[in-house]
């Protein structure tokens, strides 16, 4: 089980592969990547991700512990980034390994739709007209958890 | 105890932690001590459907008791991901 | 959109971070990769991929269409592998890119699901005993198509 | 019309493809044909239900008409992914 919270980016592509190799008994690798994309009404200039140092990681691992434990997994990774980030730049990036495909999809979706909604990062859409703008939590989100 | 605000509560009392003492028991009552302080408190806790708390760094609700917690969070709805 | 059949090894690593590069302006990108792994009773010594040559590519494609027109997808990348492989090594891949990870997450296990049963591939496991094995469809498998 | 056998159909009946002249009209029928040449045929098409058939390279049934069609596939269910 690998968590971290890090302000610089990262290597999708190269963790990705590392974890495949370090999990090829395992059968099925899922990934999630999230990228920072344009505002809804465009002109993003820039996302900065706030977070709660003290709780970040620990809620990062209990979550990512959950899954591991509620699902049949080889192994997890959960990456998630903080500060200042550009359009197109990689936030952050969730793996889970499994001998069957199904338990690694859902391990995934869960980690995300918890990760979306229990762990202490909030972000801000700066835009290039000078205005800022929290992003809202989405009803979507929250009802995403029932699934669980 | 610490007292800490984040993303827009932060920004609308316009410190991200401070020092309380407080004789309230639960977080609602420290909430009506905050509110009680000036307006930009009262504006960051107007609605309390709106925020979130955690106790000593673990997500928790408005009516938990405070004893023995050391560190109090108030912010809006998580956005991670 | 992107489908490939192919006998040579791919590298998953590479191709999922040019993937999301390329769709650096959808938000969420979903991957899954298929690993052959041992079998059941261990002993594996390599997987051998049947295809239908004729139909195999033309599947693939129907299949990724399918899921292109069904959720809003901005790209979605498909590979798989036949001929013969030694445990450890990449099968397949898919990839999907969504602004939004619900779309990118349910369409990646519709490709999935509709690559295990509905394309032309037939896997027999050679085992270090000498005796060689067809892997048996499974129903759990059949059930999956269920869902869509 | 040319017939294509694939895993251990291919095994079984022990030739990939061959070139068929039939009258029948419908995959079964062809089914029945084949059965009634040789025990390898007879063993490879015992189970219907164990196989699967593709017609001119696009799934189909064993009720389906042969008019037509140029490509016959019989193999057993898929094992992708």
């Amino acid at each position: 089980m690998q968590v971290s919270v890090q302000e610089e980016g990262f290597e999708f592509g190269a963790r990705a592969e590392a974890f495949a190799q370090a999990n090829n008994a395992m059968g099925a690798i899922v990934t999630f990547t999230g990228i920072v994309r344009d505002a809804d009404q465009g002109g993003l200039v820039a996302m900065e991700i706030e977070h709660y140092p003290g709780m970040t990681l620990k809620a990062l691992t209990e979550i990512t512990q959950t899954a591991m434990d509620r699902w049949s997994l080889g192994d997890a990774l959960v990456i998630h980034r903080y500060g200042r980030l550009a359009p197109g730049e990689q936030i952050m990036m969730v793996a889970t390994a499994s001998r069957h495909r199904k338990d690694a999809f859902e391990a995934a979706e869960y980690l995300m739709d918890y990760l979306k909604s229990r762990a202490p990062f909030w972000k801000k859409e700066i835009l290039d007209s000078g205005t800022t703008d929290w992003v809202a939590a989405k009803d979507s989100d929250e009802d995403a958890l029932d699934r669980w | 105890m610490d007292v800490l605000y984040f993303a827009w509560v932060r920004e609308r009392i316009g410190l991200p932690r401070e020092r309380i003492e407080t004789s309230a028991t639960t977080v609602a009552g420290l909430v009506e001590e905050l509110r009680a302080r000036e307006d930009r408190y009262a504006a960051a806790f107007a609605d309390l459907s709106a925020l979130r708390v955690a106790l000593d760094q673990e997500l928790s609700s408005f009516d938990a008791s405070l004893q023995g917690v050391r560190e109090v969070a108030f912010f809006p709805p998580m956005t991670g991901g």
